[in-house]
């Protein structure tokens, strides 16, 4: 085998490496096969606390701050936690950091709630969006009403049963950010290191590396990370949705890129063994 | 005149740079007050800042239109798209713009079915770039890339149930990567990092950095 | 010489922190729990008790009431000893009126077996043994008052302040008159307290902190089903702290930087030269990367990154920029820079022309060079992977901070067969530079190339003091390391948060 | 104007994507799948953009720039529309102008409004310098924020647990474990920095990694803590040495930092990992509208 073929097989026209990703993801999609999915460690740590919190009747602050880039990943996680707490009589609210996320947080805590007739006001709020990112959770901590007197549809929190008795963060018995950017370390670093609530938090794939070491330090009580840890937390809670029928296609996809790696730096390796024996040749 | 280009903003920068800083150590109700309206006229110029982005972009194209670049036609779409959007937004479902932002409506229509699935495309375009890099450049050139690219293997192998079915063992190696070594670098670069970025804030509250103000 | 005048100097002020520390916490001995977390702020430790025979609880003796410390000044402290007959069946309850004999509500509820002193380490200190045996309590809701400062019922509110402002002026001029003149009034400052208690009345309960200044008073009992009970009276005021002796560390930390921030920019002031960074790998790569574009008369691409100049990221890539460009100027080789900010677009417009100046080619500078691509991420990357599959550049340097579009630039720019030197501190993107590009400046590189570049006094001094402090953090971590497998917490302490 | 092969193959493949567009959509509605309301609209709609955007990946073409610049400029009005509700009404307009009964209107935040006036300054070329004193707030007062609070999580926080006993109580054979799991460590550095050229023969390393990675899988599946906490030391000092600028890496620092790019490495790796991984489900996600929403065909 000549080093120029090694060179055409390396430099291949990156668009079919594309239609072959496309073929991969689509065909894995259609092929039944059931996956077995073992939670971790730290995907269980949440289903625990929100027992935890099912069992003393709490109530749980989900705030879902990610935008429409990050709803695949992040989506599936908000839905299998509020179904999780909604199917427990767990009281949620719900809220956001994202100017973007509004909607999407609107969205699937109606849908979720729909689900087990969980009534807006007495079961569940929304205090939408607030810009401010840290200030605005060190105002919660300070002052809840100050920080969100009305909820997202102008309505005074006062009047509504699930939040009418919060007046701090340290009210609320379990705080989760569902977040695609830094939203997560705001509520670390603003709320839970000066409130001391638990925290937990749920992030894309890209993020979670950088959540690990704060599960050490006992300030991240729970983390589900990228799609996978979604389709984790739906095996927990018995309800297989969308993370569980993606985990298939993203398997699939897994795999192909490993090949790649793999076939990429044996030829690579190749070519090198073979560009010393021709410089030896040339040597001598 | 010099008094109001240079020194002012920096006594600003000062004052209030002192006040965010010993907000952190003076507990006391009355400053705390002080702290807490502080915290909302920044996120008030927060929007404000938002306003001045939207203002570059949509000047940068006007000049598109009028000078009729290449392509021009384009920002004509990116015009429509924008006052289309602000216009509903404003409308408020009839209720106009001083009030409460309605739950329903046109501006949530756009949201799901033009702003939603454009930015997620936009992101998952990604997916096919990182295969073809992994084909044809994620290379073990060096000892520092060849551990890279084993740990990101055992990972991706771990994080997904075909890790379980090889062998238990990938996922416990994978789980057991994520919790220790980057845990510990990840530390190790934070402690770093924070020193950095503590330094840089006493640099701008003394005013020795200036260049957030953008030359003199 | 310096060096070690350096290391004395810091371990001087390492001394001066730890003296800063308030008594309390050096005057705690050494225990020798080996516990895995023993040091979470809020830990419930339980006490085994025996059961007591039936007969009413007794009262809490020597119940103390006083400002909460380190608060902003809306909450107390109750703490008194622990009585002998306690046990876990029982509750305690804690009620509190706004005067002597208001009206009382309960404001805390606990069980008998928990909230101890123990609990609270930032205030009693870390002798878990001893504070073991007294209960502490800190009460911050206020008893839930009728109040009118609702804001719909205006004319009741009216009517409230009116009635009270009546009633103080009343008091306040009794208060000269002699005893029995005051006699006469008395009826009319009845009728006004009664007029004032019925208004009241209608307003609705009103959950709201501790207000300060104002003396509130508490009653504490023990319930245990439908035995009696008696109660303990105590009284104190809540009030504003000027400083939070929690926060001593991290102060401690801020202003040893901060020193040395100080010391140095003086030091670098005076001679920039004595200041010794240490050679970053990285920059001889980019010489020969502009050489080898010279040779192959290619272009080299310079491409920012998506922050604007507030961003430490951005403004060092600004100062490598200005050195590159001097480099390239002595090789005239042509230099394209992509921006995607308008103020960064105009600083390194000034950047560049700058240099080429320094380097004594002015004519070489062309103002189209240094150009806005886009504001959008994504037209951003497009944008440029069309120039590099186009004009085909032979090194390409990416210096600033990257969101996922790096992926994009890196893969065309390696399939374009350029030489990729990139330098960013977002760490999400590292791994894809460290793969795709031949050599890349990681983390805090970023910053000390900046200031290796530059020798701008103000950058090498804050990389010295930051340096010197990350010295002192490793001394602490190895010390720490060390007493605390011996047994003795108190750095372990020292660095407790609450 | 003479089109090139290349161009005309191009043009037909774009009038083919088109047509398929336009085709699959008229089946749908025909058919019932997509009913002809709103939100049957808006599904062809952001399937269209969805299709157009991936037809970025064959060749940048009409129907990608159209769509990319529609989304900008709609992306823009929404976050306009977002942040007026949220932030200038209820945060500015409301508290001023309509504040609630019986309370008076909140004319500080005359202040916020003025310097947020002053920043929209900038624009003009003229007395575009003013708008540094909104700038010079903005800064100052978040610089004044981060650092303590950058101080108590990133250094206090990370501090106190670093700072942990070295070993965890175990039986003498845990403990005897540990205690060599250290010796070996503290004996490659040693050996590193006084023979450096030694440790480039392989014999060498292999002597003292063999050792080190045996006692390491030990402890990871012997669930022995005080493994793990070595390597978390050994891992926190080795990146902080790395990071070192002011002294030459020679000598045992240049072992350090040469164990921190180690530890560098494999923690990136780890994080690439999960960096796909994310990627990949983004790409699922959009497929499965596609195939669910839009064709409806599971």
């Amino acid at each position: 085998m000549q080093r120029e073929t090694l060179a055409k097989i390396l430099n291949l026209d990156r668009r079919w490496i594309f239609l072959m990703v496309l073929i991969c993801a689509i065909g894995a999609r259609f092929v039944d096969i059931d996956m077995q999915i073992f939670p971790k460690k730290t995907v269980k740590a949440m289903y625990d606390s929100i027992e935890e919190v099912a069992k003393n009747k709490g109530t749980v602050l989900l705030s879902m701050d990610y935008d429409p880039a990050a709803k695949p990943e992040l989506e599936p996680m908000s839905r299998a936690i509020l179904r999780h707490c909604f199917s427990k009589g767990v009281k949620v609210i719900g809220m956001t950091h994202n100017p973007h996320g509004q909607r999407l947080a609107q969205t699937v805590l109606e849908s979720s709630a729909a689900e087990f007739d969980a009534k807006y006001g007495e079961d569940f709020a929304l205090l939408g969006y607030k810009a401010g990112g840290g200030t605005l959770v060190i105002n919660m901590g300070q002052d809840f009403r100050d920080a969100f007197a009305k909820d997202f549809a102008n309505t005074d929190i006062r009047s509504l049963p699930v939040a009418k008795d919060i007046t701090s963060l340290t009210d609320i018995d379990y705080v989760i950010s569902v977040a695609s950017s830094g939203y997560w370390e705001a509520w670390m670093i603003y709320g839970h290191d000066r409130y001391h609530f638990k925290f937990g938090t749920g992030v894309t794939g890209v993020i979670a590396p950088d959540v690990f070491p704060f599960i050490q330090t006992g300030q991240v009580t729970g983390l589900i990370g990228g799609l996978a840890g979604a389709a984790e937390y739906e095996t927990l809670i018995g309800k297989p949705g969308i993370a569980t029928i993606g985990m298939k296609p993203q398997s699939a996809v897994h795999v192909l890129l490993v090949l790649f790696v793999l076939f990429g730096n044996f030829i690579f390796f190749w070519d090198m063994i073979l560009k010393r024996r021709q410089e030896k040749a040339w040597k001598r | 005149m010099l008094f109001f280009k240079r020194q002012l903003p920096l006594a600003i920068a000062f004052i209030f740079g002192l006040i965010g800083f010993l907000a952190q150590y003076i507990p006391h109700h009355s400053f705390e007050a002080v702290y807490n309206e502080l915290i909302s006229w920044v996120r008030l110029l927060y929007a404000f800042a938002l306003i001045l982005g939207t203002y570059s972009l949509l000047r940068l194209h006007f000049k598109r239109i009028e000078r009729k670049t290449a392509g021009y036609g384009y920002s004509i779409i990116l015009w429509i798209g924008f006052s289309v959007t602000f216009a509903i937004g404003m409308y408020n479902e009839g209720d106009w713009f001083l009030t409460g932002q309605s739950r329903t409506g046109m501006l949530m229509w756009i949201y799901d079915y033009i702003f939603k699935p454009a930015g997620a495309t936009m992101f998952s375009v990604l997916a096919f770039f990182i295969a073809s890099a992994a084909y044809r450049t994620f290379r073990a050139r060096t000892m520092a890339a060849g551990m890279l690219l084993v740990a990101a293997i055992i990972v991706m192998i771990g994080r997904i149930p075909i890790g379980d079915m090889i062998s238990e063992h990938i996922p416990t190696m994978a789980m057991w990567l994520m919790e220790v070594p980057n845990a510990a670098v990840k530390r190790g670069i934070f402690l770093g990092v924070a020193l950095g970025v503590v330094a840089t804030s006493l640099r701008i509250i003394f005013g020795i950095e200036r260049a957030y103000l953008g030359g003199d | 010489m310096l060096k070690t005048r350096a290391l004395a100097l810091s371990s001087l002020s390492f001394l001066l922190a730890l003296l800063l520390l308030p008594v309390e916490l050096s005057a705690q001995e050494q225990i020798g729990t080996l516990t895995e977390n023993d040091s979470s702020t809020q830990v419930e430790t339980e006490r085994e008790v025996i059961a007591p025979p039936l007969k009413s609880l007794s009262a809490a003796t020597g119940l103390e009431a006083t400002d909460a410390p380190d608060d902003s000044g809306h909450s107390v402290i109750l703490s008194w000893p622990v009585i002998e007959d306690e046990s876990p069946q029982q509750m305690y309850v804690i009620e509190a009126a706004p005067d002597k004999n208001g009206p009382w509500r309960k404001v805390v509820t606990f069980k008998a077996n928990t909230s101890y002193k123990a609990d609270m380490p930032q205030i009693y200190g870390w002798d878990k043994d001893a504070l073991i045996n007294d209960h502490a309590v800190i009460v911050n809701t206020a008893p839930p008052t009728k109040a009118f400062n609702d804001l719909r019922d205006k004319n009741n509110y009216a009517k409230q302040q009116a009635l009270k402002k009546e009633l103080e002026s009343l008091e306040g001029a009794l208060a000269e008159l002699d005893e029995q003149s005051r006699e006469t009034f008395k009826p009319e400052l009845n009728e006004l307290r009664k007029q004032l208690k019925e208004v009241e009345s209608e307003a609705p309960i009103k959950v709201a902190r501790l207000e300060f200044g104002h003396n509130y008073h508490f009653r504490l009992y023990r319930t245990e089903g439908e035995r009696p009970y008696e109660m303990a009276y105590v009284d104190a005021i809540p009030e504003g702290n000027w400083f939070n002796t929690n926060k001593i560390n991290n102060l401690a930390i801020a202003l040893i930087l901060c020193f040395f921030i100080f010391y140095y920019i003086v030091r670098a002031r005076r001679n920039p030269e004595d200041i010794f960074i240490r050679r970053i790998p990285g920059l001889e790569a980019v010489e020969d990367a502009i050489g080898r574009a010279t040779e192959m008369g290619k272009p080299i691409f310079f491409v920012h990154g998506l922050t604007d100049m507030s961003h430490i990221s951005t403004v060092a890539a600004v100062n490598i920029l200005g050195k590159i460009t001097e480099r390239v100027a002595e090789y005239g080789t042509t230099f394209k820079v992509t921006n995607r900010d308008p103020v960064v677009l105009a600083v390194s417009q000034e950047t560049v022309k700058e240099s080429y100046l320094r380097a004594g080619r002015p004519d070489l500078y062309q103002e189209d060079h240094v150009f806005f691509v886009s504001q959008d991420q994504f037209s951003y990357a497009t944008g440029v992977e069309g120039m590099f599959l186009r004009e085909k550049p032979a090194s390409v340097f990416y210096f600033g901070y990257y969101f996922a579009e790096a992926l994009l630039l890196t893969e065309t720019g390696a399939h374009a067969g350029a030489i990729q030197i990139a330098g960013t501190d977002s760490y999400t993107q590292l791994p894809f530079f460290i793969t795709t590009c031949d050599y890349t400046l990681m983390g805090e590189e970023l910053y000390a190339a900046s200031a290796y570049l530059s020798r701008n006094p103000k950058l090498l001094a804050s990389l010295k003091a930051q340096d010197l402090t990350k010295g002192l953090m490793i001394i602490f971590i190895l010390l720490g390391t060390l007493l605390s497998t011996l047994g003795f917490d108190w750095l372990v302490h020292m660095m407790a948060t609450f | 104007m003479v089109l090139k092969s290349e161009e005309i193959k191009d043009l037909i493949l774009f009038l083919l994507l088109v047509a398929l567009l336009v085709g699959t959509n008229i089946y749908l509605f025909a058919s019932g799948k997509l009913e002809f309301n709103w939100e049957g609209i808006g599904i062809m709609l952001a399937a269209g953009i969805t299709v157009s955007m991936y037809s970025f990946l064959y060749k940048d073409n009409v129907l990608f720039k159209t769509v990319e610049h529609l989304y900008v400029g709609v992306a823009a009005g929404y976050v306009l529309s977002v942040y007026w509700f949220a932030i200038f009404y209820a945060d500015l307009i409301e508290p001023l102008f309509f504040p609630p009964p019986g309370e008076s209107p909140a004319w500080y935040r005359l202040m916020p409004m003025l310097l947020g006036i002053i920043l929209l300054m900038r624009v003009s070329k003229r007395i575009g310098w003013i708008s540094r004193i909104s700038f010079a707030f903005i800064m100052g007062f978040y610089s004044g924020i981060a650092i303590p609070n950058y101080i108590q999580t990133m250094i206090v926080q990370q501090l106190h647990y670093t700072v942990r006993p070295l070993f965890s109580a175990g039986t003498p054979f845990e403990m005897g474990i540990q205690i060599a799991f250290l010796a070996v460590i503290i004996i490659y550095v040693i050996l590193d920095w006084l023979w450096l050229s030694a440790l480039n023969k392989a014999w060498v390393n292999a002597l003292v990694l063999l050792p080190f990675f045996a006692l390491l899988l030990f402890g990871i599946y012997g669930g022995i803590a005080g493994i793990n906490q070595i390597m978390v030391l050994v891992g926190v000092l080795s990146v902080l040495v790395y990071f070192f600028f002011s002294v030459e890496h020679k000598g045992v620092i240049a072992t350090t930092s040469k164990m921190g790019i180690y530890f560098l490495m494999v923690s990136f790796g780890a994080s690439f990992g999960y960096t796909i991984m994310a990627r990949m489900s983004l790409l699922v996600e959009r497929l499965e509208f596609l195939i669910r929403e839009w064709l409806q065909l599971t």
